[in-house]
């Protein structure tokens, strides 16, 4: 039905090609993880059409859910009954993943969600995946780093009160920081979209803490860093995978120089498949840096493909074991395991620091693999 | 000064006026009048270009230019004043403001002068300038749109109703006063339920039924007419 | 027998006394007229009376019921309704709805009434249509009904406007400038009909400014100046009234100063 | 016969042979027409029972209220502690969402209906933020991470009863003397409380039944997507209602209708313009509302219409019959 | 004593982003006043400055005070082109017809935004030294005093503006009635594209220094712009200048104070209900005239 590919087997000329369903954000004001994971896809589907799934061509369907639940069930039931694609990847975000999960559970097509980390994802069902790297993990890594290492026992924690994933992250981080013998000295709230933090940062001035961890997304955390610097405090930034993304510097500048994080994808020592990533993403977007997002996107269609090359077929139901028995995978964004329960286990943690304007490899935390 | 040719007006699929012609030439008092709804505000509305006739061969000139298409304030610019229904004071300025606006359409700011000719003819304005013009009774309101409309020096003053709601007192000082304008030189077109008044300073009437001219002439004649004695004095 | 009394009503606005120490008692079955310049405080006076405004000094009394800090939907109900100087009509809703909806401080159905549909409600549904359709009739305005009310000429509009005031069968009927706008035919044919609405036993207070139709109906005049009652009595003593003719009737006798 | 049809009882027993054809008719549906498209069908119900609501409020009250997502997440938001936590049956959870969202109604009703136009426009939109804000902060209902675990129990038969229920109801209002009294206060405050209408009586009126449509809406929404989050109930969501209701022509209840299924199904009809659906959405808004400046339905009066073409073939036979 | 330094330094801040919320608000309401619309495409065409001023600022020719005039002129044109456009074929019909053009329009510029510099966050390069004062316990930062400096020099000019100029009171007139205003020789259409011209301008203006002073540019950032002016054009009066400028201050100084007093968490849903409650005990705003219609 379609019209040939140039160079590829005529095997694969011949058969329909393979859809896969794009879940996320096109526009709306979560749209730059959508639209940093659909780049990171593309590229994936380019090249494996270099030389077909089974033989087939695999197709991307993209729909655009503009951060709303009501639109995501729609694209959720379109992508299923109408495109009949082999499985879903998206939503970046937790909340959404949990309600296209229900449906694309209960209607037996796999949905992997490229970046949600909050809880009760994979719990709705065996159709449900996720490659990303879990703050239950990787949060309390940290926290013992700062504290242990680096003696910074007095916390200032910010939270932004309307970001799920921040509410979430701030619990399991303030868990963290008690475990290992750290003290929340002040407690702030933000929101996102914020831009205007002197309030909060007044106050935390005169708490005097030794570090300031911010669960939140960068934009927020760049803006916090700035104030602060302002006035004058001198302690860090320390936050999760949420301050990952080059705009935390274009923002932040100076101010957060030194910023800690973790993420389950560094562009620094890079593997030689990751490596191999890196080049060609750049060289298809303007030289561009790929992203956490762009990076957990091109493996979740790689693992996919690969799950559906193992099972030789198609179908959901059929591929949805082999995928479930992922062990090692070596991702662009770090080594992938599903557990029994198919919650990933990425290793390594990666601990970045910011170090003039780039993110710079701190220190790389292996997971064990119970 | 005025001309008016076949012109036809409608309110969505209403038509209000029927070919309408008529003529008001300079140095005149014209006076319009009719029932209600017969069409007379409409037929001010459409001269001044709040309203656009229907029709392709209507016509309206002004000072022999044709004003038909033209936007109010141009007409405005060219010398014509309209005193429209229900007053229309600008309810938040003040009686001083309420002047200035009157005279927007003139280049340069207005003169002492002006003002004299204004409170020459209406003292109370001058004891209230200062005072919003929402809060001024309605006879208070009405010299104020007079006075406002005089600020422009216009050629023609054309005027809807200008005694309604009035004290009968005030309704006889609004007719001198608009004497009193014309023989300083305004022509002037007159809308009136107060027939009998009307005819009395007038030089010439129409009469309107339903959207149409059904009677002309001399004011003199029109007020011992039979037919407008019975429907239009209520004698 | 006194329906309406005004004891010292007062009220100010700012440093305006608009109305002031006004006593004012309106007769049972009378047509009581309220003259006076433009300003003097006439539609102050009904708005006090409908509780619009609240009266800074004074009491006012309907059947000895006092009226001051009732709310106007209750004095509506109590049997005072009005018209307005500057029309006040429902402007995008049908003439007949307009009627129906004056008919409401006489309806009884509730909410219960309106989502259940019993028997109860249709029958007062009909009875309010019928009594609308009544009054329209009463005011030649029934050919009317279906027309928006923003689309009647605006003597249709006046008369609307007693129509919707009298389908809630008022006690006294307070009727501001209601031929303001009209020509001197029709106000001949409004004359009548106001008296039809008396003879039906509703007493009017009225506010005007055509002397031919206030002289011609009025059984009492009261005149206001300044918000002062400046007299009071039968058309005939208020017209010789020396004060009344030099603050508001001038001399009757326009003449032009010109010529023609 | 027409007499018959008057009867109310025959009314209620058509209606209710009309639901059971409904319910029957869409367990059919659901199998004949694709979930995708059942699904828009499912959310095109909702979004006209939360604007049927909103168009009482503004369309015929007359009251601009920019804060009817509050209404909307206080009746997902209890309904879904009422069936989760309490383990109430589904239909009371609506039921009670409705409810619970019509008391906050009137409670956001009683002091702001002092405001009038843009002052109780901004008094509704700061409510809906504190609202907001406040299930942000709430242990019951779990922040932001969201309200978890709710059943799916929300069905196309039961989505489309309860909109033609509001329908019905919504009609029967408005051609009631509350209705018209509503309808009074829209075209003018002074006039109607001079009749004897009182205003605050019918405004509160109008915001606890329009609340109430809001509240329902919500708590289906809730049992449908199973799972929700403050931010699904942000301004966006009251300016979309609001859309609805003036596209669709202010006060004109086929108006509603045609508004949400018009700007329901828009965003999902636009899909294959990808990229630039958005874009394509906003200026559609604009063109509609310069072609159809009363909105779609606006200044169409169907009674009449309708009416008007029953007339014709009626009068005839009157002739004939002499 | 800290607990009072706090205060102070929390004054100041408030102080500042009142200033911002003031200046949004300014623009916003003389448009409102004159239209009597609620624009919400306002803040989408404050985001489109703060863009404009960006791009800029972002060549190298170009220093800061360019950039700003160059962003006030493109929103200028911007708004006239949008009242042209979406809202003059709406003049005569309901407000909310207009409201949701509006809207439309709004979603239109943020989605179109989105499609053209993507969704990110933008920062803005430095234009200018940022200094920071001392004054006893207390910092204020050259940011803040050009911030407050401009908002009250702006709210001066344009409130003589309206108040004085024979445009200005062209505009107030058409506000009350335009028909009237148009018998008076007012071409309503130039009175309405200058007032879109000057309110859009100052949109403009106030987008790029809000970008300057929060260092973050964004498709969607307008939306809560404009909510936020729309709160303090109405909370200091609808048409009201001054009004706006004491509605942006209070609401700017209401939300730092909900900060200071721990309930950060509650920062908005406290400058909402200091709002309400204002407008519960003056029902028109702060300035606002108490709408004095005769009946
Ligand atoms: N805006 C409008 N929409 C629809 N019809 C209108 C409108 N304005 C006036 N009309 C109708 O047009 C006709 C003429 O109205 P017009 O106002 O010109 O009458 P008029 O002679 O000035 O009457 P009046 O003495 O009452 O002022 C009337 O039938 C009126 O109902
Ligand atoms: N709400 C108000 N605020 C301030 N002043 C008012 C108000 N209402 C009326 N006034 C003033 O009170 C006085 C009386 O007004 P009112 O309307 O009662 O006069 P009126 O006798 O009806 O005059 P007209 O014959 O011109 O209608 C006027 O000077 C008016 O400006
Ligand atoms: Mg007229
Ligand atoms: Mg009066």
């Amino acid at each position: 039905s379609k019209p040939a590919a140039t160079a590829t087997t005529p095997a694969a000329d011949s058969k329909e090609p393979i859809k896969i369903g794009f879940l996320g954000a096109k526009t709306g004001d979560v749209a730059m993880y959508g639209l940093n994971t659909l780049k990171g896809l593309n590229m994936a589907v380019e090249e494996l059409n270099k030389e077909g799934v089974l033989g087939r061509q695999v197709e991307l369907v993209e729909e655009d859910n503009a951060g709303q639940k009501d639109q995501a069930i729609n694209i959720t039931n379109k992508l299923i009954s109408q495109d009949k694609v082999a499985a879903i990847i998206g939503d970046p975000t937790t909340g959404i993943t949990r309600v296209a999960g229900q449906i694309a559970n209960s209607k037996k097509t796999v949905i992997l969600s490229a970046g949600s980390t909050g809880m009760n994802v994979v719990e709705i069902g065996p159709y449900v995946f996720r490659d990303t790297l879990l703050d239950t993990i990787a949060a309390p890594a940290t926290m013992k780093y700062v504290i242990q290492e680096k003696g910074w026992k007095n916390v200032a924690l910010i939270t932004s009160k309307n970001n799920d994933y921040s509410v979430s992250l701030s619990k399991i981080f303030s868990d963290a920081i008690d475990a290992n013998g750290g003290k929340v000295v002040i407690e702030e709230f933000i929101q996102d979209k914020d831009t205007d933090f002197s309030g909060q940062i007044t106050k935390i001035k005169s708490a005097n803490p030794d570090v300031i961890v911010f669960s939140g997304y960068y934009t927020e955390g760049a803006l916090i860093m700035k104030k602060a610097r302002e006035v004058g405090i001198k302690a860090i930034m320390v936050g999760g995978d949420g301050l990952q993304g080059d705009d935390l510097m274009k923002i932040g500048g100076a101010a957060v120089e030194g910023s800690i994080s973790y993420a389950g994808f560094s562009p620094e020592q890079p593997t030689p498949n990751t490596e191999k990533f890196i080049n060609a993403y750049k060289a298809k977007y303007n030289n561009e840096l790929p992203d956490l997002f762009a990076a957990q996107g091109y493996d979740a269609l790689m693992l996919i493909a690969k799950a559906i090359k193992d099972a030789n077929s198609a179908e959901s139901e059929k591929f949805k074991d082999s995928l479930a028995k992922t062990k090692n995978y070596d991702g662009v964004s770090g080594s992938i395991t599903f557990q029994e329960n198919r919650e990933p286990i990425k290793s390594p943690v990666y601990l970045l620091e910011v170090k003039d304007g780039k993110f710079a490899l701190l220190k790389k935390v292996p997971v064990e693999i119970k | 000064m005025l001309t008016l040719e076949k012109i036809n007006v409608s309110y969505g699929s209403i038509r209000a006026l029927h070919g309408i012609s008529l003529e008001v030439k300079k140095g005149e008092i014209v006076a319009l009048i009719g029932a209600n709804g017969a069409g007379k505000s409409t037929t001010l509305r459409t001269i001044s270009g709040l309203l656009k006739p229907s029709n392709k061969d209507s016509r309206i000139t002004f000072k022999d230019v044709q004003i038909q298409g033209m936007l109010p304030h141009k007409i405005v610019e060219m010398g014509l004043s309209h005193v429209p229904e229900g007053r229309r004071v600008f309810p938040e300025m003040s009686v001083y403001e309420n002047l200035l606006m009157g005279a927007h359409s003139r280049k340069g700011k207005p003169g002492q002068a002006d003002f004299d000719r204004v409170y020459h003819h209406f003292p109370r304005l001058k004891e209230r300038i200062k005072q919003l013009a929402g809060t001024l009774s309605g006879g208070e309101q009405q010299m104020l749109a007079m006075g406002r409309a005089l600020m422009a020096r216009p050629d023609l003053l054309i005027l809807d109703e200008p005694s309604m709601g009035l004290a009968p007192m005030l309704v006889e000082e609004i007719f001198h006063i608009i004497e009193d304008i014309n023989v300083a030189g305004t022509t002037i077109l007159l809308v009136e339920q107060n027939a009998h008044l009307a005819l009395e300073i007038s030089n010439r009437a129409y009469v309107l039924e339903t959207g149409e001219i059904v009677l002309e002439g001399l004011a003199q004649d029109l007020a011992t007419n039979e037919d407008i004695r019975k429907s239009y004095l209520g004698e | 027998m006194s329906l309406l009394t005004l004891d010292n009503v007062t009220i100010r606005f700012g440093g305006l006394t608009a109305v002031d120490t006004v006593n004012l008692e309106i007769n049972q079955g009378e047509i009581l007229a309220l003259i006076g310049p433009n300003g003097a405080g006439k539609s102050t006076v009904f708005n006090l009376i409908t509780s619009i405004y609240q009266p800074t000094e004074g009491t006012i009394s309907l059947a000895g019921k006092p009226l001051v800090g009732i709310p106007t939907h209750k004095i509506a109900e109590m049997g005072i309704t009005r018209t307005f100087q500057t029309i006040r009509l429902f402007s995008e809703l049908s003439v007949l709805d307009n009627v129906k909806i004056g008919a409401h401080c006489r309806g009884k159905a509730g909410l219960f009434q309106a989502f259940t549909r019993l028997p109860g409600m249709k029958r007062e549904e009909a009875e309010i249509e019928e009594k609308a359709i009544k009054a329209l009739e009463f005011l030649d305005l029934a050919t009317k009904c279906e027309e928006m009310a923003k689309n009647l000429s605006y003597g249709e509009q006046r008369r609307l406007e007693i129509a919707r005031a009298l389908v809630s069968k008022p006690k006294l009927l307070l009727l501001d400038e209601p031929a303001a706008g009209m020509n001197p035919q029709e106000k001949v044919v409004l004359m009548e009909m106001i008296r039809r609405i008396r003879d039906t036993g509703i007493t009017i207070f009225l506010v005007e400014h055509d002397m031919k139709l206030v002289m011609g109906i009025s059984e009492r005049i009261a005149v206001l100046d300044y918000g002062k009652l400046i007299a009071e009595g039968t058309p005939l003593e208020v017209r010789s009234n020396n004060a009344v003719i030099e603050a508001y009737l001038g001399s009757g006798k326009f003449k032009s100063r010109i010529r023609r | 016969m027409k007499k018959l049809l008057n009867n109310w009882i025959v009314q209620v027993l058509l209606f209710l042979s009309l639901l059971g054809l409904t319910a029957y008719g869409s367990q059919m549906i659901n199998d004949i027409i694709p979930p995708y498209l059942l699904m828009i069908a499912f959310f095109i119900g909702i979004n006209l029972i939360m604007a049927l609501g909103l168009n009482l409020i503004t369309g015929v009250t007359g009251q601009l209220s920019l804060g009817h997502a509050a209404f909307m997440s206080i009746g997902a938001y209890s309904s879904a502690i009422a069936t989760v936590n309490f383990d109430l049956p589904f239909l009371l959870g609506v039921l009670i969402g409705g409810l619970i969202a019509s008391v906050f109604g009137v409670i956001i009703g009683f002091p702001t209906l002092r405001l009038t136009g843009d002052y109780l426009a901004i008094s509704t939109l700061g409510f809906a933020e504190i609202v907001r804000v406040q299930f942000t902060n709430m242990k019951i209902t779990n922040g932001a991470i969201g309200f978890l675990g709710i059943e799916g129990s929300t069905t196309f038969p039961i989505v489309m009863t309860i909109a033609v229920l509001m329908i019905c109801l919504m009609v029967w209002l408005e051609n009631s003397r509350n209705g018209r009294a509503m309808l009074a206060i829209r075209e003018d405050e002074v006039a109607s409380s001079a009749v004897g209408i009182n205003t605050t009586l019918y405004k509160i009126q109008a915001f606890a039944i329009g609340a109430f449509c809001a509240g329902v809406g919500g708590a289906l929404f809730a049992h449908t997507t199973t799972f929700i989050q403050p931010t699904d109930f942000g301004f966006q969501k009251s300016v979309d209602i609001l859309s609805i209701v003036v596209l669709g022509g202010l006060g004109s209840i086929p108006g509603t209708i045609i508004g949400a299924i018009v700007l329901t199904a828009a965003p999902e009809i636009l899909r294959p313009l990808s990229n630039y659906r958005m874009i394509v959405y906003g200026l559609l808004l604009v063109v509609i509302m310069i072609f159809r400046p009363y909105g779609l339905m606006g200044g169409v009066n169907l009674r009449q219409a309708v009416r008007r073409a029953m007339m014709f073939p009626k009068k005839k036979q009157a002739g004939r019959e002499e | 004593m800290p607990i009072l330094n706090n205060l102070m330094q929390q004054l100041v801040n408030g102080l500042a982003l009142g200033s911002i919320y003031a200046l949004i608000a300014l623009g916003y309401t003389m448009v409102y006043g004159i239209i009597g619309m609620i624009n919400f495409a306002y803040g989408e065409i404050f985001m489109f400055g703060a863009y404009a001023g960006l791009v800029l600022a972002l060549t190298n020719y170009v220093n800061v005070y360019v950039a700003l005039l160059g962003a006030t002129f493109i929103t200028m044109v911007l708004g006239v082109v949008i009242e042209r456009v979406a809202y003059r074929p709406l003049r005569r019909s309901s407000r909310l017809s207009a409201l949701i053009s509006a809207i439309g329009v709004s979603f239109f510029l943020s989605s179109l935004m989105v499609r053209v510099k993507g969704p990110n966050t933008r920062g803005f390069p430095t234009l200018f030294e940022n200094r920071i004062f001392e004054i006893g316990d207390f910092q204020i930062t050259i940011y803040q005093i050009v911030i407050i400096g401009v908002a009250g020099l702006l709210m001066l000019s344009l409130h003589l503006f309206v108040t004085y100029s024979k445009m200005g009171r062209a505009m107030r007139a058409c506000a009350q009635d335009q028909d009237a205003a148009s018998l008076m020789g007012v071409n309503i259409d130039r009175v309405i594209s200058v007032t879109f011209a000057i309110g859009s301008g100052l949109a403009g203006a106030a987008g790029v220094l809000a970008g300057i002073y929060f260092n973050a540019v964004q498709p969607y950032m307008g939306l809560l712009a404009g909510l936020k002016a729309f709160a303090a054009a109405v909370l200091g009066g609808i048409g009201s200048i001054p009004g706006a400028m004491i509605g942006g201050l209070v609401i700017g100084l209401t939300e730092i104070l909900g900060v200071t007093v721990n309930l950060s968490e509650y920062k908005d849903a406290f400058a909402f209900a200091i709002l309400i409650l204002v407008l519960l005990f003056k029902p028109s705003g702060i300035m606002g005239r108490k709408a004095n219609k005769k009946v």
